[in-house]
């Protein structure tokens, strides 16, 4: 390790231990860590913001990549190029926000913002999430039926797996939709559903308990191999 | 009896205390055990095999350094493999962190292969807007990406020549830990431009892409560091996945018993509460 | 006119991206203003920044609790945005090194430490009390065992294949084809119509909470 | 001094009331438990807790966005909530309150019915 990697390394392990230290209790360390976290990350993504995307895709097409002003008319033709003065505009109403009295204008960015995800999300959200999941269960057969060299059998596994997976689906629709207690069949049919819900999310705990083991042993790998490790064969003692 | 009233209102530090053993001891002490492979992540090598070399893959960094020890692992062996069947990779983020990830990523993998940048892979940086930015590339990689990350004109660059959009792309993985990530890009580049979509994403987040798997809207999964371990092992790379699995599995034993514990006390007390006539109590908990 | 011709702004662009789909003639108007709206994103992040630097900013002038706090707050923001826009991002900048060396342990070390939360969070919620509980619990358990090599290690090699219910592998499968899936298939069809009926509500000018109040 | 950007809308930072603090938490707590999602949000906020700041703040950057397309009413008040982090440890208090309520009430509607009926069909 050169000293810069070294220096860096132990920095980042103070840090670490700083944040861990939350495990005794809340302390200085740790809100420390917590806000100078937060404002890291603010500049970090506005300074990505600068350099991918207002630079790339406001400036230079406005100004070219040699500062020149755009022409209206280029070699008969209307410079297209001046359409993304809207695209700037619109943007800058945003920042109208913070003066109250004019606050207004920041509406026309909004709109527009909303307008366009809005159209794109009715399209997706419809397609994807919807029309496509229904399919996906409308189309399992109830009862499957393979054929092999003995003739047809009934694949009694793959019918009940599809079974289930209609019941459960109509079953927790009707739990959202009709949450509150309720009596007859459409009580037990939510009910039904939230037995299927509570699998899944047991199934989502489990996978989250896994995502963040799998985190602190990335952390803890950090603070063995890179920071106690890489310090001891830098000074030459491993 | 003391000692069950103690488990059931045990200091939580020592708890945390057994989760930071069990974790470090088998990284220092590695046990060395292997993964099953799933039909989710060999899908994933199985589609990377098949297309003939030269082909383009996009490959999306929409995750940030809190999900790096799950997927950035995929990452490295997703490219290798890549790399290794002579594709081309276009790299792309819609999250910030990502591009930044997938610079430390390609500086470790530029080692191991002959690889050139603009010829062989493109790393075009970060945009923000999520599903606009998926459905913008339907119609134009350009328009979206003139520059690469560095600033230079994607024009320039020999890898992106023949690629004017989405459908100049044979694969794209998508590394994700959220929205935008694989939701946006099933949801776009699936739905409206039947791309074929495989993803890798932090363990948190893989159940709800499993309705994705059953329509085939999502071809293959790789979920947390278990996804990671089942593609370094198909692909034969010992990688960091693989070792890390050993701590994964201690770690999980030892929540299990937690879990085990929690409930032995919770029925003898609450047993004995109904002995001697009591209601249901909140329940014990592990104090602060 | 300070709603209306924004609640017209905000329909056309809607109507562009969906009648894009039927309309070829749409494509390059639709094309453009999506180009337009990465910028109008950009100017969002900038907003949500500044509005972050505004409240840090007040909470420092008024002294309020932890107001020192919000200094770092403000000059880890400036220092990365500062040295990201004048000297570059890439690879062996000093952005990156303060990436690689501040910001990614930070990032990681706070997301680390929910694993510890996440025991005593098992220990606290996975009682057995009620049938939902209970489904909950095993459900969990055998999702964390099939997950890992280690669950699988008492399986011998002859296992027969009569019996491969058995195994917390299988278990798992099982549970997310058929039961995750179904599960979370409803949250996304639920959610989904949730989505849809919110955006046609906007395109339509019925929600124009998006306008502010008046 | 002059102050910057504050004519009306300066945004609300500080702390709750602690009336205003209850009754937050509570009408969360009643929908958990009301819909009979206890155990999952338990297991949530518990595993979640040290982020309640960068939650917070999360919402603070997301402010003019969010509170322009949906004017969640009650947004403020969660994201100062979240600043504190006792509130957590309060929240998961009374859902935990009144999930045991909820339980004894069954339990004896249970008890009456069998009394009543001689079954316990209605089981759960």
């Amino acid at each position: 390790m050169d000293g810069l990697t070294l220096f860096g390394t132990w920095l980042a392990a103070i840090l670490t231990l700083c944040i861990l230290s939350f495990l005794y209790k809340d302390n200085p360390f740790y809100k420390f860590a917590e806000y100078l976290f937060v404002g890291v990350s603010a500049g970090f993504w506005i300074a990505y913001n600068f350099h991918n995307l207002l630079v790339p895709n406001l400036v230079v097409p406005l100004f070219g990549a040699d500062g020149a002003l755009p022409k209206l008319v280029e070699e008969g033709q209307l410079d297209l190029r001046l359409l993304t003065v809207i695209a700037g505009l619109l943007g800058i109403t945003m920042l109208f926000r913070f003066f109250p009295k004019v606050a207004w204008v920041s509406r026309y960015g909004i709109a527009f913002s909303v307008g366009l995800g809005a159209g794109l999300a009715f399209v997706v959200y419809l397609q994807a999430n919807c029309i496509y999941q229904i399919w996906g269960t409308v189309r399992l057969s109830p009862v499957v039926i393979t054929e092999s060299a003995t003739g047809w059998t009934f694949d009694w596994g793959a019918s009940l797996a599809n079974t289930l997976l209609i019941i459960g689906v109509v079953s927790a629709l009707v739990y959202f939709y009709f949450s509150k207690e309720h009596k007859g069949v459409l009580g037990a049919t939510a009910r039904l559903g939230i037995w299927f819900l509570m699998v899944s999310f047991g199934a989502a705990f489990g996978y989250t308990v896994m995502a963040r083991i799998s985190l602190l042993i990335g952390r803890m790998e950090f603070l063995i191999d890179d920071w106690i490790k890489g310090t001891l064969t830098t000074l030459g003692l491993l | 009896m003391k000692f069950v009233r103690w488990l059931a209102d045990i200091d939580r530090r020592i708890l945390f205390l057994l989760i930071a053993v069990a974790v470090v001891v088998p990284l220092i002490f590695p046990l060395g055990m292997r993964v099953k492979v799933t039909t989710q992540a060999q899908n994933i090598y199985d589609q990377v095999e098949s297309l003939p070399a030269g082909s383009r893959i996009l490959v999306s960094f929409d995750y940030d350094p809190a999900a790096a020890p799950e997927v950035h692992p995929m990452a490295l062996a997703f490219l290798r493999h890549c790399f290794a069947k002579k594709h081309k990779v276009i790299i792309m983020a819609l999250w910030p962190q990502g591009a930044q990830l997938a610079v430390s990523a390609m500086a470790e993998i530029s080692r191991e292969f002959d690889i050139v940048y603009g010829r062989d892979y493109v790393n075009l940086g970060y945009k923000p807007g999520g599903d606009i930015v998926i459905k913008s590339l339907g119609s134009s990689f350009p328009k979206v990406f003139p520059t690469d990350m560095a600033g230079e004109p994607t024009a320039n660059l020999p890898v992106m020549a023949r690629v004017r959009n989405l459908k100049d792309i044979d694969l794209v993985m998508d590394l994700s830990a959220g929205d935008p990530g694989i939701p946006a890009w099933v949801r776009v580049a699936n739905a409206l431009y039947q791309r074929k979509i495989a993803g890798g994403c932090t363990a948190v987040s893989a159940p709800q892409f499993f309705p994705y798997l059953q329509t085939g809207q999502l071809i293959g999964l790789l979920g947390g560091l278990r996804g990671a371990a089942e593609y370094e092992t198909i692909i034969g790379y010992a990688g960091k996945a693989s070792r890390r699995m050993d701590a994964q599995s201690i770690a999980h034993l030892v929540i299990i018993l937690f879990i085990i514990f929690a409930n032995v006390s919770y029925f003898i007390l609450r047993r004995q509460r109904a002995e001697k006539g009591e209601g249901p109590k909140a329940g014990p908990s592990a104090s602060a | 006119m300070r709603r209306e011709i924004p609640m017209i702004v905000a329909f056309l662009a809607g109507v562009i991206i969906i009648l894009e789909f039927f309309v070829p003639m749409l494509r390059d108007v639709a094309g453009q203003i999506q180009q337009w709206y990465l910028v109008v994103v950009a100017f969002a992040i900038l907003v949500g920044a500044f509005n972050l630097l505004r409240i840090n900013y007040m909470k420092v002038r008024d002294r309020r609790a932890d107001w020192p706090y919000s200094v770092v707050l403000i000059a880890g923001l400036f220092a990365m945005a500062i040295v990201g826009i004048f000297w570059g991002i890439e690879q062996g900048t000093v952005f990156d090194w303060l990436f690689n060396y501040l910001m990614f342990p930070m990032s990681s070390t706070m997301f680390a430490l929910l694993a510890f939360f996440v025991a005593s969070a098992a220990y606290r919620a996975f009682r057995a009390r009620t049938v939902d509980a209970t489904l909950l619990l095993v459900a969990a358990i055998i999702v964390m065992l099939g997950q890992v090599p280690i669950g699988s290690i008492w399986v011998p090699a002859g296992w027969p294949h009569s019996l491969i219910f058995l195994t917390p592998d299988w278990l798992k499968d099982r549970i997310m084809e058929i039961f995750n899936t179904a599960g979370q298939r409803a949250i996304l069809i639920g959610a989904s119509l949730g989505v849809v009926s919110t955006s046609l509500r906007i395109l339509l000018g019925i929600e124009r909470s998006y306008l502010g109040e008046e | 001094m002059p102050r910057l950007f504050d004519a009306t809308g300066e945004p609300k930072y500080g702390e709750l009331s602690p009336e205003r603090r209850d009754e937050l938490l509570d009408k969360i707590a009643r929908a958990v438990v009301d819909r009979r999602l206890t155990a999952p949000a338990i297991f949530f906020l518990e595993s979640t807790k040290p982020l309640s700041f960068i939650g917070s703040q999360v919402m603070v950057f997301f402010d003019p966005l969010v509170q322009s397309i949906f004017n969640i009413r009650g947004y403020d008040d969660v994201r100062l909530a979240l600043e504190e982090r006792e509130n957590v440890e309060r929240l998961l208090a009374t859902i935990e309150r009144y999930d045991a309520e909820r339980r004894q009430k069954r339990k004896e509607r249970k008890k009456s019915k069998i009394t009543q009926n001689g079954d316990a069909s209605n089981r759960e």
